[in-house]
């Protein structure tokens, strides 16, 4: 029991990781970044070279996160700014984006698998059973990315400006606030978010082109269904991970993969807006 | 006009081998190590002379590692480059893709990768083990050796993954074992908490997982040495250069494989002084995949000058009998289509390498196309 | 004779192809106020909007302090000096009164140094921080616009029918409000408005817009003389 | 009439011979090819279908569908495991075909009713596509030996017809079905599919069923994509998980996006074209290969939304200038059978609206609003900005707006129902904004209208169209009549906005909602309208509501008037009473009030 409270908590801890960067960008920008698998891929390449360079394992993250922010900033420039008022079209430039970065690793590094060095190996004690310490970090850290992450939106200034285009982006135009500059900042900070999500769960997983890909479903799912709060996705993140955990362990692995697509499916077509305003 | 006369001519003089492999797509990893196997198997054919006069000559084509693919590139070997034979390292989805179009072309196909076992064709010949080869030689390790009785199998889910568990579970039981769980996850999973977490609370004494190559073998190699599993751990997926990068994690770990660098033979030593001596640095390690592919080239050859001719039914009759000595011993394409094989029992050591503990010769395939028998 | 504050030149704007004002030029000086009168559907709010840049002009100029800014953006104009306080949408009734009024100036030290003459406008602002816009009284709400709009010590304010539906108090505490701003701060008011009597007892100059035009202009005085502005304003 | 149907039989005419010439290039061209290019062609020409019908469904529709891939998917292993596991024979053949497009066809209605439903967002919608081949491949890999897991099933017996025969059977497939699609999308229901990708709301509100049609058109694409799997597989005798990823979904968009959405042909042209060249460059550079694709596609994206279609298409005309079958001439007819105002009762009223309220998280924009709407009466609104009016328009004309109360229309409940459940009731309501779609014509939007009562014809396109007597005044008196084949983006603001009345009263409602029908007219214009307004409540008997800050022209017009303050009915009563009280003037005049508090 103790073991399977704990897989519920960290499963969910990875999945809000790993979906805090898709759900800022879609808070502030209505958009959907298809992006964000590629995203996760540079970061887990980014703990890769930091290892293969020799330097402490931790610095992977926020290496992964200057990658990222840099790179989102670049991005937003040139393929998403001129979108803004074509959303769909936004999903697929940002998939075919999705593309390119997966080739350009694929022609960079190989098709192959790359090992990133552990920060931490292990089992600790807690509750009684012995558990990865790894997980068990990644989820004091996504604890931690929780409080960070609210309290930019909540206590910055640049928070504050975000929320206000979120709320109402002509009422903040009028104020002054330069949206444009907002929504760039924005993406960069989810794209530094999602480098530094692959940066995080690499040494659960493997270094390789496609790493990213699968996290996308499930992290498009959790936040449709968080709507654009950062507590809402951990709820979600709780929720739909813990089911997954609970089906995977009870009925089967295969349907538990599919457990977290399905049942946000329906609570989308039950209650459009999720779990946003429940 | 000039150019078209030149192909013609040539092509009447040299023997064409297709080569479909999945230069793009999951197989891109081992791709390289296979053409060069390739290349190699042909250079020293020519070098004494081709078959019958006549040289070898390889035409690659990229199969995606999938099924569609694979037919792009059937097609392209079979009706456009009008190959004489096929010799293809590659996927069971891509393998089941080309086989309709070589039975429609008639070409003679060599098979060259370990699979799930139970594939026929009139055209198809395998030199590489099947689950009744694998499975043997670890589960009696653990069972006879190691005194386990509870295993825990885990898997992906697909073709292969199934097919080695299904047939583990069997041999398992069939020895007075029990297998005390059987897990699967999608081929692109990577989370495998849940099932670690079970295999846990069923405390079995050993392990067998028989994953997809690449990501899903190392993500659940991690997870399982992060949540401090060590009992008895055989793994039919990991191969010596995974294990080699793997570190720490992959230390111990059983392997059974019919080629290992290791093989201290003279064929061997042969084979990977020639591979250095060819390709230099470039050289790609060797590996269960590449080297039964340059054996499938020379049983080519020599089917085609036992037979005389390059015609289609002949060598393909030719191929069931003639013995290949190459860096995994003796092989003869006999057993309905499949071969008896030597296997060897490695287990990972602590710096990567793989130590070699056992070897078992002459594994017999079992029933695998009764149909085609003779 | 120095230059005007801001001038508008020709305006013609509206929303898609359809023009809702039409050639309408005023000027508006350094603090000095300037109401604009008209009942609804005529033109006002589309007037301040295109003026804040939320509307692009389809012909005419505007210049503030000299410069040309017709058809910047709304965020520029804000930075520029000019405050708006629009009549819909006027709050981030989610945020608090703190946030709201944070969100009327650049910067955080900015905010702190400018929160005390809020306090001396509207000492209720003050005590009220923490507390979320959205459950603020109508006659609260305006007065966070007007301290929002302040803040900021901008050099104009664009206020739209800030009078509507207020008690009389109220009306008259806005009033003051505005009168400081001209004469201790020097802000200049473009103010549309409905309420006669509240317009007529701050602005120096009126106007009167009926269908997009402007129809009459000149001093309070001269337009409180005019038997046209109430007929205009007649139900 | 004489060029009418002479317009009519040039589109058929078109259609056809594109037809003709199609079917005869599939017929010479294997004659002309080598055995491999024939063989990679057969498999091209059945994806070209699929992307075909990703064509229809993004870029006529504007669904953004990633799962078409599923649909294949599901004809090729109806395919595959009929033939593998029950039996081969015509029989078993047509019992695959039929079990392949049954399937296909109750998933697709199963992800359409997923997908769409009133509100649901198109990227929701997008993203439900994306996760449908994802489970269903998930389904096949569990499969075990039934499916073949990841190796697919292959060998099973099929039809080893002759290659000819083969790319006969994929190219005739493919020419028929996009000669249907092609008289679909200009046919009048082709006007209704562009009308939902413009403006779905919009069109929810003239009671065309948005979301149902868009599942029917979800299954009929899903048809046509497991006929072309089914075909796929019986040729290539082969089936694996890939032929129902995502992965070849999202191809299957990537060619529709570079041949250009919505041309039907060019997506098709793409298909063939990158299809085969893929076959001759992947071998050759695999990776540099997709690399380039993914770099073309994004460019695409941004730089050139329509794709190359359109380039390749100016370029044709201009070396090739050709009459292009337009819209065909439109005329407009009376409705003879017209039921406008037809029902009308006195006794009962029409609308009844009690305790209505309206609440955005803690901030109420209506409370306890209780009001009833009279046959033969004009109801005005006023009340200042923000007063809640446009609120009430809302809550009335979508069941799923209002927080708390009941509506009724004609003495039925609205309950939750979607606009268009609500339009059937009898309701019609206009809009402040003259947004309507500026690609279509006049008499497109007038035949949009027109869907509830007349419906749309699948492959052509109406001649007449049958408005009721009252909407004919309007056209006539705007000048929309002469108008008609125009595109509403070039109309004048007075013109937008009497057609946009005009669209409202042919749907034929009982209860007429206008908000701010006069906003930004000139007097003639305003005198045209409420001489229409007051013959419709006169002759035929309709309750209209009407917001409107002209107090002069609610005077003129109105029966009764209710003054709307802060979400609360501050006084109802006839004009002049409204107009004397001391209350509504101070408010409304913006002079002080208590009353709200």
């Amino acid at each position: 029991m103790a073991i399977l409270v704990l897989d519920i908590l960290t499963t969910a801890a990875i999945l809000f990781a790993v979906s805090a960067g898709l759900l800022i960008i879609l808070g502030v920008m209505k958009l959907i970044n298809f992006a964000h698998g590629a995203f996760l891929t540079v970061g887990g390449y980014m703990a890769y070279l930091n290892g293969a360079a020799g330097l402490s394992p931790w610095l992977s993250i926020p290496l992964a996160a200057g990658v990222g922010f840099l790179g989102g900033l670049v991005i937003e420039r040139v393929i998403v700014r001129p979108l803004y008022d074509r959303p769909l079209d936004a999903i697929l430039a940002t998939w075919g984006l999705g593309i390119v970065i997966g080739q350009l690793i694929t022609l960079g590094f190989g098709r192959g698998v790359q090992f990133a060095p552990n920060p931490i190996s292990g089992t600790t004690e807690l509750f009684g059973v012995d558990y990865s310490a790894y997980r068990l970090a990644v989820a004091v850290i996504a604890v931690l990315l929780v409080v960070a992450l609210s309290a930019l939106l909540k206590l910055t200034r640049f928070g504050l400006n975000a929320r206000a285009v979120i709320m109402n982006e002509r009422l903040a135009r009028g104020l002054g606030i330069d949206s444009t500059r907002v929504r760039a900042l924005t993406f960069g900070l989810g794209a530094a978010l999602a480098c530094a999500a692959g940066a995080l769960i690499t040494p659960l997983i493997s270094v390789d082109p496609n790493m990213g890909l699968p996290w996308l479903v499930n992290s498009f799912m959790l936040v449709m269904v968080a709507g654009v709060s950062f507590p809402s996705l951990l709820v979600a993140s709780l929720i739909l991970g813990g089911a997954q955990v609970v089906v995977s362990t009870y009925a089967n692995p295969i349907l538990g993969g599919m457990t977290i697509v399905v049942a946000a499916a329906l609570v989308l077509r039950i209650s459009p807006k999720g779990f946003s305003r429940a | 006009m000039g150019l078209a006369c030149a192909v013609s001519a040539q092509a009447e003089e040299t023997i064409r081998i297709g080569i479909p492999v999945g230069l793009s797509g999951a197989n891109s990893v081992v791709a390289p190590s296979v053409v060069q196997a390739s290349e190699l198997a042909v250079d020293q054919i020519n070098a004494k002379g081709g078959v019958l006069g006549r040289r070898l000559e390889l035409v690659i084509a990229d199969d995606g590692s999938g099924a569609q693919g694979a037919q792009r590139a059937y097609d392209s070997l079979v009706f456009q480059q009008k190959v004489d034979a096929i010799v293809a390292m590659e996927t069971s989805a891509a393998r089941n893709a080309g086989l309709p179009i070589v039975n429609r072309g008639k070409v003679p196909l060599i098979y060259t990768s370990f699979y799930e076992g139970r594939s026929c064709s009139p055209w198809m010949h395998i030199n590489a083990w099947v689950p009744e080869q694998q499975v043997a030689p670890i589960v009696d390790q653990f069972m006879d050796e190691m005194g386990a009785k509870k295993f825990f199998l885990i898997g992906s889910d697909y073709a292969f993954g199934r097919g080695m568990l299904e047939f583990t579970r069997e041999y398992v039981e069939s020895k007075g074992g029990t297998v005390v769980g059987e897990e699967y996850l999608p081929m692109d999973g990577s989370d495998w908490t849940a099932i670690i977490s079970q295999m846990r609370s069923a405390s079995p004494d050993a392990l067998i997982t028989s994953t997809a190559g690449g990501a899903p073998n190392v993500t659940l190699t991690k997870q399982l040495r992060a949540t401090g599993v060590d009992i008895p751990y055989g793994n039919y997926a990991i191969d010596e250069g995974t294990a080699a990068t793997m570190g720490t994690d992959a230390e111990g770990i059983y392997i059974a494989a019919s080629y290992i660098t290791g093989i201290d033979s003279a064929a061997n030593n042969a084979f990977l002084e020639a591979l250095n001596a060819k390709f230099g640095a470039k050289a790609e390690t060797p590996s269960e995949l590449s080297v039964p592919q340059y054996e499938g080239i020379l049983a080519y050859a020599a089917a085609v000058e036992k037979a005389g001719s390059t015609d289609a039914e002949k060598v393909v009759e030719a191929l069931g009998e003639v013995t290949v000595d190459g860096p995994r011993g003796s092989i003869t394409m006999n057993k309905q289509r499949h071969s008896p094989l030597t296997m060897y029992l490695g287990r990972v050591a602590a710096d990567g390498s793989v130590e070699v503990i056992k070897s078992f010769p002459d594994v017999d395939p079992g029933e695998q196309c009764p149909q085609l028998a003779g | 004779m120095s230059t005007p504050l801001l001038t508008v030149d020709a305006l013609t704007s509206g929303y898609d192809s359809a023009a809702v004002l039409h050639d309408v030029s005023l000027q508006v000086d350094r603090a000095r106020i300037v109401a604009i009168l008209g009942k609804n559907g005529m033109g006002k709010s589309t007037l301040l909007k295109t003026i804040m840049g939320f509307v692009r002009p389809i012909s005419g100029r505007i210049t503030l302090d000299g410069r040309d800014v017709t058809g910047a953006a709304p965020n520029f104009m804000a930075r520029a000096g000019m405050a708006h306080a629009p009549q819909e949408h006027t709050l981030f009734q989610d945020l608090t009164v703190g946030d709201n009024l944070r969100l009327g100036v650049a910067t955080d030290r900015l905010f702190r140094q400018c929160l005390p003459e809020v306090e001396a406008v509207f000492p209720r602002m003050i005590e009220r921080l923490g507390q979320r816009a959205g459950t603020l009284s109508g006659g609260e709400q305006k007065m966070l616009l007007m301290s929002r709009a302040l803040i900021a010590r901008p050099k104009i304010m664009l206020v739209d029918e800030i009078s509507e539906g207020l008690q009389p108090t109220m009306v008259d505490r806005i009033a003051q409000a505005l009168l400081r701003a001209r004469d201790e701060l020097g802000i200049a008011v473009l103010l549309v408005e409905q309420h006669l009597d509240f317009a007529l007892s701050v602005a120096d100059r009126v106007a009167m817009m009926k269908l997009g035009e402007i129809v009459e202009e000149g001093t309070r005085q001269e337009l409180a003389a005019s038997d046209g502005l109430a007929a205009h304003l007649a139900v | 009439m004489h060029d009418i149907s002479a317009a009519i039989t040039t589109r058929f005419r078109v259609a056809a011979t594109g037809c003709i010439i199609g079917l005869l290039v599939v017929a010479v061209a294997p004659w002309l090819l080598d055995t491999y290019l024939t063989n990679i062609l057969i498999r091209t020409l059945f994806l070209a279908t699929v992307v075909m019908t990703v064509d229809i469904l993004w870029g006529s529709v504007g669904i953004l569908t990633f799962g078409q891939s599923a649909f294949f998917g599901i004809g090729a292993y109806a395919c595959g495991l009929i033939f593998t596991h029950y039996g081969f024979g015509p029989g078993w053949a047509l019992a695959g075909l039929a079990l392949g497009i049954g399937v296909g066809a109750v998933v697709a209605a199963a992800t359409g009713w997923l997908a769409f439903f009133h509100g649901s967002l198109p990227l929701y919608a997008s993203i439900i596509t994306l996760a449908l081949p994802i489970v269903l491949t998930q389904v096949i890999f569990s499969g075990g030996n039934f499916t073949g897991s990841s190796s697919g099933l292959s060998g099973f017996p099929t039809y080893y017809w002759d290659l000819r025969i083969w790319f006969w059977t994929a190219g005739t497939f493919l020419v028929l079905t996009t000669t249907a699609a092609w008289l679909l999308v200009r046919s009048d229901f082709g006007r209704v599919m562009v009308a939902i990708r413009e403006n779905e709301e919009r069109c929810a509100y003239l009671g065309i069923p948005v979301s149902r049609i868009k599942i029917m058109l979800m299954i009929a694409s899903a048809v046509i994509a497991s006929a072309a799997g089914f075909g796929y597989a019986a040729f290539s005798n082969v089936v694996a998980p890939e032929l129902a990823s995502f992965q070849l979904g999202t191809e299957f968009l990537i060619w529709t996006a570079l041949g250009g959405r919505g041309t039907l042909l060019g997506p098709i042209f793409a298909a063939l074209g990158i299809d085969t060249m893929s076959s001759w460059l992947s071998g050759t550079m695999p990776f540099l290969w997709k690399l380039l694709i993914g770099v073309v596609f994004v460019a695409v994206i941004v730089l050139l939304p329509r794709g190359f279609a359109p380039l390749v298409g100016g370029l044709f005309r201009r070396i090739l200038p050709v009459r292009t079958a337009g819209a065909p001439a439109r005329v407009l007819v009376p409705d003879t059978r017209s039921r406008l105002g037809q029902g009308a009762d006195d006794q009962k009223p029409p609308l009844r609206i009690e305790h209505l309220s309206r609440r955005y998280g803690s901030l109420s924009v209506l409370t306890d609003v209780t009001m009833t709407g009279r046959a033969s009466h004009l109801l005005g609104i006023i009340g200042p900005n923000g007063a809640g009016k446009t609120t009430l328009m809302r809550c009335i004309s979508d069941g799923s707006e209002r927080s708390g109360g009941k509506v009724e229309i004609n003495g039925a409940e609205i309950g939750r129902g979607a606009p268009q459940d609500i339009v059937a009731l009898g309701v019609g309501r206009s809009f402040q904004n003259t947004n309507l779609f500026d690609t279509l014509t006049v008499a497109d939007c007038l035949l949009l209208a027109r869907y509830r009562i007349d419906g749309a014809r699948l492959f052509r396109s109406s001649v007449g169209i049958a408005l009721p007597e009252p909407a004919l005044d309007i056209l006539r008196a705007t000048g929309l009549d002469q108008r008609l084949a125009d595109e509403t983006g070039n109309l004048s603001h007075g013109m937008k906005r009497g057609l946009e009345l005009a669209m409202v009263l042919a749907t034929e409602p009982s209860v007429l909602l206008l908000d701010e029908p006069t906003a930004g007219l000139t007097r003639p214009e305003r005198m045209v309208i409420g001489k229409v307004l007051g013959r419709l409540t006169r002759d035929y008997g309709l309750c209209i509501v009407l917001i409107e800050h002209d107090l002069d022209f609610v005077r003129e017009i109105s029966d009764r008037v209710v003054v709307l303050h802060q979400g609360s009915i501050l006084m109802e009563g006839t004009v002049d009473e409204v107009v004397s009280s001391e209350l509504v003037r101070s408010v409304y005049a913006g002079h002080h009030v208590e009353a709200a508090q």
